[in-house]
This record gives C-alpha cells, structure tokens and sequence, in this order.
C-alpha cells in the first residue's frame, strides 16, 4: 500500500469514527477538511440537519453535473445541494445561531490539543497567516465540540499534550478527542482514554500522547 | 426614488481615494462582481476593504489586489490568493483579521448602531491582544467594536427602484449586514423589478439601506467545483 | 368655538407646520399621538417613507372596512395599510434601522425640552409609570428630532425649560421644537427663534419660553 | 423531526412555577393565543414573563395577571391594562421596564450568545441607574445585557415539521428573536405545512430554533380598528 493510500484509509477510519458522534435529530457543523468527509458516512436512518456557517441550514448531497448553482456552496467554497427543509440566512443570522449554541455538535480538524481543551488549529508561527475564518467562533458554538486528527505528526510527535504550542483557536473548548488511534475525552480530572482502535494497545497510545491518560473504567479496545 | 444607473463606472465613481469600502460575499459567491471590475478600472488607491475574502488571483477583490488599490485589508480568511501573500510578506499590504462570526457581528454592529459588544470568539487567542476581556456569569469574553464603510458594495438576486433587495441562496452571507453598515450603499442586481413585485413579508434588504441600484449580468465563476457522478 | 376645538385646531396647526420638516426622499418615524396627524398633512409631491418601529417601513393610509388586516398595525396599535413597497421586519431589525441612525427624522411628541437638548415625554412621577415603549430608541435614532407640543402647559407655564423637571427620555436629543407658537432650534449657543407662528409676538414667545431665546437674523413672523 | 402537539394544554405542560417565558407579540398583534389560554388553564404560578407589552384586561398575557400567575414582567410598555397597574401599586407584581428597541436587542442577543451590548438608547435617564455608562467615539452608550427564557412562545403564519416558520406581515414583531432565545421554543401556528413547502430564502426562523409546534386557529382581535371611511 503507498503512503497516499495508507493516509487515505486512515482519515476515513477516522471519518467513520466520528460520525458516531452525531444522533438522530442533531444540528451538526462539520468543519473544512476531513471533517467534511464526514458527511459522506452518516447512515440513512440518521435525521439530523447539517449546518454551513456561511448561511445554510440544512446540506445536501453534492449536485450532479446538470444541478450546480454557483450561488450554492458550503462553508469550503463547494458546490453543494440544499435539503428539503433547508433555509437560508446571513452569514450573520449563521454565526448567532453558533454562537447561541444552537447547535448540538461541531466536528473540526486539529494541530493541538492540550489536557485542558485547549485547541490550536489556524496557524502555525513563521508560515504565512491564512486567517481563521469561522473556527475560532465555532469552537465556542456548539454543546459538544470534537476534534479529529491524526494522533501524532507527520514526524511522529504526539498532537495531544499537556500544552499547545501553537497559537489557540480556542481556551478549554474540546471536549472529545477522535484519533486514527484513540477517542479521548477532555474532563476536569484530565484526559480520559475511552476508546482504543485496532491494531493499538492502551500503552503505544500512552505512549504517542503527550499528556496524562486516565484510562476509562469503560474502556472499549478494538473499538473502530 | 433610488438612484438607477446605467454605467458600472458612474456607479464606483464616488469612491475617492482612502475611502474604506465593504464588499459582500463569501468566497467568489455574492460578490458585486461588475462593481468591483469597475472600481479596478477607476484608479481608485489607497483603499480600506472589509470583506470575508480578498476574492481570487484574476477575479473579485483579487483584481483591485492586483493594481495595488487595497491598503489595508479586514477580513477572515485570505488564503485563496497569491498575490495577497505576496503583498502581506512585501509589507504592502496591512491586514487585520477578524474571526468570521465576529466580523459579521461587527458589521451588523456597525449598520445597527451598536458600537461595541462581547462575543466569546477569540478569548485566549492571538485576537485577544490589546482587547478588554470581560467576565459575564462566569465566562469570559472579548470586546468587539463595530465596522462601518463610507461605501458598501453587494449583490442581490432583485432589486427595485425603492431599493429593496432580495437574495438567492448562499448568495446572501454577508450582503444584508453590509448594505446596512455604509454610509452609501450601491447594490449591484441581476434583475431589477418593478415596484411591488416583490412581497413585503419576503424582502431581506429593505430599501432604506440602499442609495442606488445597478442592473448587470454576472459571470459567477465557481471556485472549487464539486459534483457527484451519477451512480 | 369651544375649548375642545381650539385644542383640535391648535394640534392641526402645529402637524401643519411640522410637515414641512419633511423632505421628499425622506423616510420618517411619527411618534404616537399628535405626531401621528402629520401623515394626514403630507403634500402628495412628497415621496417619503413613513416607517413603524413595531417592524414596518411603508405604512399606508388607513384601511376601508372590508380591507382590515388584523396582522397589519402601526407603533400606536391601529390598523393600516402598507405602501406599495413596504417591507416588514422583526423588532429587532426594525430598532437596528432605528439606532443605526438609517432614519432621516423623527418626528416626536414632547412634555418637557431643555435648552441643551433634553427631553422628557415619557413619565410623571406620582403616576403609574406606563413605560417608554420605543421613545428612548428613536430619540437616538434619526438624523433629525423634531418634537411637537403645545408652547405652555394647560396650565399656562413654560414646557421649554432651562433644564427639564421631569425625568428624561433622552439627553441633548432635540433638534428642533414647533409648537402651537414658535419654531425654536436647538443649538451650541442656545436656543434660537426661527419661526413665530400668526397671532403671536417675539415678545410673547419670549414671556412664554422657560430659557433664554437667541432672535435668528432671519427670523420668519406669521409663518405659520 | 419536531415534536408536534394536538392539544394546547399538553403544549404548555412543560412550563413550570417560577419559570421565565417569553412571548412573542406586539400589542395583540402577533401573540401566541392559544398557547396563553393553556397557560391560563394550567395554573402554573411565579412566573417571570418576557414581552413587549402585557396584553389587555380580558385578553393575551392579561388572562395570566387576572389569574395572578406573573411575579415579574420585563417589558417596554404595559399601558393597556388596568390590573397591571392595579398589582403593581398593591406590590404583588414586580416591573422591569426596558426601552422597546434595548428589549428587542436585549432579546436578540441572548439567542445570538452576545451576553452584552452598548447601546445608546437611556443615557442620562432613569434607565442608565445602575448600568455602566461607556464612551465610544466620544459618544456614551449604556451596556446592556442579553435575555434568555426557559420557554418561549411565538406565533406564525406558518411551520413545518422541521420547525421553519413563516410570519406575516407586523405579526412577525418580536417572534423570530425571541424562538431564539428561548432554552425551549413552542410555536403555535396557523397553518402547519408540508416539508419542501416553504422556499429557503423565505423563511424567518430557522427550524434550529424550534422545539415543537401545534397548529390552531386564532381570534386575532384588534385593539385600534382605525377605518378610513369611503369618500
């Protein structure tokens, strides 16, 4: 298997992890990136709405050739399709409804995260700064916020740790944690293993996570 | 009762330079596409923009980016373009970025005459930065100030000659907070209709934000073109 | 002619006098009351907005009988028609078009007006407070205030003051004052007499005025 | 997706003693009727209730002071109703009177997570006691902060099974910020409609902001017929 289709797998392992995340009758941000691969897992028998933070309540499946409306994109800048209740709003009305924390879930890539909830995903100091867009008000819109990433860097250094080292998106925001390897859960006593994926053992995830685990009493290994 | 005209360039004619200007759109979608050509072809420099965006290389805010119009620039998220990296990294360009949801609560802000609100967005962040932090019921929070525009440019899928716009789809974002934030508000139409067409309880814009209307034909370039194969 | 239609005749002559701050192009918030007679005065060349602060920019005539809507009232809760291009909107648009200073008038009735601006119409201490409604908005909220009311209280005694007696509406808000009188502006210097209505002297508006008067150099007599 | 009530009493059913509701509604334009009958027949008592306005003797949030339900009310004008005055000068009701355009804002903030905002509207008034007083621009503004509810009740012309909803005309008011603000929003509706039915660019209120919805059929009564007689 070649590197571009092992890390293919690995991102829809994750993907697939993650849309478990949402239930039935959720009001759900997916951020740019992975997150949006997301979408492309959610079982039928799931009704929940998704949401795009430029103005639309409600996506649709990618339009066929003959269907695109370039008036129509999601939050990524893609042509997108609108469900059969869909509204539309301003990008204002949108981020109120974000920030209201009307909605139930948001699911959004990450660099860092830190035993706190600490999140950094928008730059990294020397590159050139691309500007936040809408994550830094996301991350503090939604009643249960989780972030997906790789478990280590492409160097393989942790990306969970005890501090970020970049700088924040967002103070104690995250509250789950779902990793190629693991699904750790972010609470006042500290990191909680809940999940260990197949092929890892409970140690080589504490050993690739630059941070305390506290190991769940519910521990579920093999779990995805 | 509006003012109606004809020529894009007599439109844009009243942005003098150092004017600070609002554009609506997100991305390439719901940008006054024709205004802005306009506007590149006026000379127009040293200008302020708020804008999500900074558009694309070749195309929107990417033009007037291009003739070194823009002097300063606020928006979110200006990773579509080259020449805008070009510029920030040359010290041409001044920038000053603004969490999204943020800079459409500015903008409302600025159009609604509330100069000043907290908002938890960018608590703990770089954004945070010579701004007051404030606590409410045990959560803090950043304040923000509002953003208003000598001139406001947006599109509308409808206008009438009161002023009143309607818009399609995504199309909308940041166009209704913008129209509301300039002094002046020039709204580019595709289609400009006779007074009363449109429903009262159906109007997103209503006319009193708008000081004049132009009617014109949109190109509606797609930036990242996504289609699912028929199975 | 009986008390009751002179004050009739009085309140016409003032709204008379008042339709003349309105321009054509003008969009325009009447306060309940008095105010509300204007729009029976205004000059069919005048193209202008009248806009409801309960969320109606547009208001129409009154409706005939069998037109009554009863989902379609102004600010003072009577029922309307809307103009050929009304838009409604929420209360909280509709304030946000106020405060954001989108109006080009307003044209409100008054109890007490100080030299410096204050204005007090909203509240008699020792009577049951009824509350403010939109008054304190739409004082901060329009190029231009106008307030209407009588020169003298029933009582005969000034209602334009040094400084008001009752509480305030809003402070340094008044542009302008017509009453049944005079036409009296309020400025840096002071207050200065533009206008002195038929029937009466400088000199009696002087004696009737609680503040002192600045005489315009191009002071209008029998104006109105 | 919502949940859908048959009958106004099981509607209200969740709203308990010492509960802070909202209702939509300008005078008794645009208010929850038949919700309020409920809450009337429920005798759930304490409550704290968020309107513009307190209906009148015999009708709209009158019925729930005539039954001495309401401990506080928060408000901008309570004049149409002589048992308001009545209880408040005996003190068994507690008023918080709010400018009408800081109320709406106030509302629209709390479903917006803006917890505070400056506003100019009740500087150098009653209202400013107490609240800070901030210059911007060497203007003052008053701070005011945001309002939630337990519950709110609003009314629309029409909803669907996902909780969109359509308003019409001026009966629109207070209604879509304050389904926003309400932990809980039940929305009576005259007309409950098919999913698909209602265009997205037309709808006011977004279902996310909808809990349940229950159709019925109003009085609408009128509290100023004014009529324009014939020429």
């Amino acid at each position: 298997m070649s590197v571009q289709q092992d890390k293919a797998l690995q991102r829809e392992k994750i993907a697939k992890r993650a849309e478990r995340e949402i239930e039935s009758g959720f009001y759900v941000n997916l951020g740019i990136g992975m997150p949006t691969m997301v979408a492309n897992h959610i079982q039928e028998d799931k009704k929940m709405v998704l949401q795009s933070e430029n103005g639309l309540l409600g996506i649709g499946r990618s339009p066929h050739e003959g269907e695109v409306d370039p008036d129509l994109i999601n939050a990524g800048k893609e042509t997108v399709t609108a469900s059969i209740s869909a509204s539309y709003c301003s990008s204002a009305e949108s981020f109120a409804m974000i920030r209201g924390e009307h909605l139930d879930l948001a699911i959004l890539g990450g660099m860092e995260v830190a035993e706190n909830g600490d999140l950094a995903n928008w730059m990294i100091p020397g590159k050139v700064i691309k500007g936040m867009g809408g994550a830094m008000d996301i991350v503090h819109g939604a009643k249960k916020i989780v972030i997906i990433m790789n478990h280590v860097s492409k160097h393989g250094t942790p990306k969970i740790l005890k501090e970020c080292t970049l700088p924040l998106t967002g103070r104690g925001v995250v509250d789950r944690i779902v990793t190629d390897r693991a699904v750790i859960d972010v609470t006042d006593k500290g990191l909680v293993l809940t999940e260990v994926a197949e092929g890892f053992t409970v140690e080589e995830i504490k050993e690739s996570t630059g941070a305390p685990l506290i190991i769940s009493e519910s521990l579920l290994e093999k779990s995805y | 009762m509006k003012k109606i005209y004809t020529q894009f360039d007599d439109a844009v004619n009243q942005i003098e330079d150092y004017s600070t200007i609002m554009v609506g759109g997100f991305g390439l979608v719901g940008i006054p596409e024709n205004l802005i050509l306009a506007i590149a072809g006026s000379g127009a420099k040293h200008l302020t923009v708020i804008s999500n965006n900074c558009g694309v290389d070749d195309w929107g805010l990417g033009l007037l980016l291009e003739n070194k119009q823009i002097d300063k620039m606020i928006g979110s998220y200006v990773g579509e373009n080259k020449e805008f990296e070009r510029q920030v990294l040359q010290g041409e360009l001044e920038v000053e970025l603004t969490p999204q949801g943020s800079l459409a609560e500015r903008i409302r802000a600025g159009g609604a005459g509330i100069p000043a609100f907290y908002t938890p967005a960018g608590v703990g962040t770089p954004i945070a930065e010579g701004k007051e932090v404030r606590e409410f019921d045990g959560q803090e929070y950043l304040l923000q100030e509002a953003l208003t525009a000598d001139v406001s440019l947006v599109r509308a899928a409808k206008g009438d000659s009161f002023g009143n716009l309607i818009y399609n789809k995504t199309a909308r974002n940041f166009n209704p907070e913008i129209a509301a934030a300039g002094k002046v508000t020039i709204a580019e139409v595709e289609e400009l209709v006779e007074e009363g067409e449109m429903d009262g309880d159906q109007i997103h814009t209503p006319g009193i934000y708008v000081q004049s209307l132009i009617e014109g034909k949109q190109e509606k370039r797609i930036e990242r073109l996504t289609i699912r194969q028929k199975a």
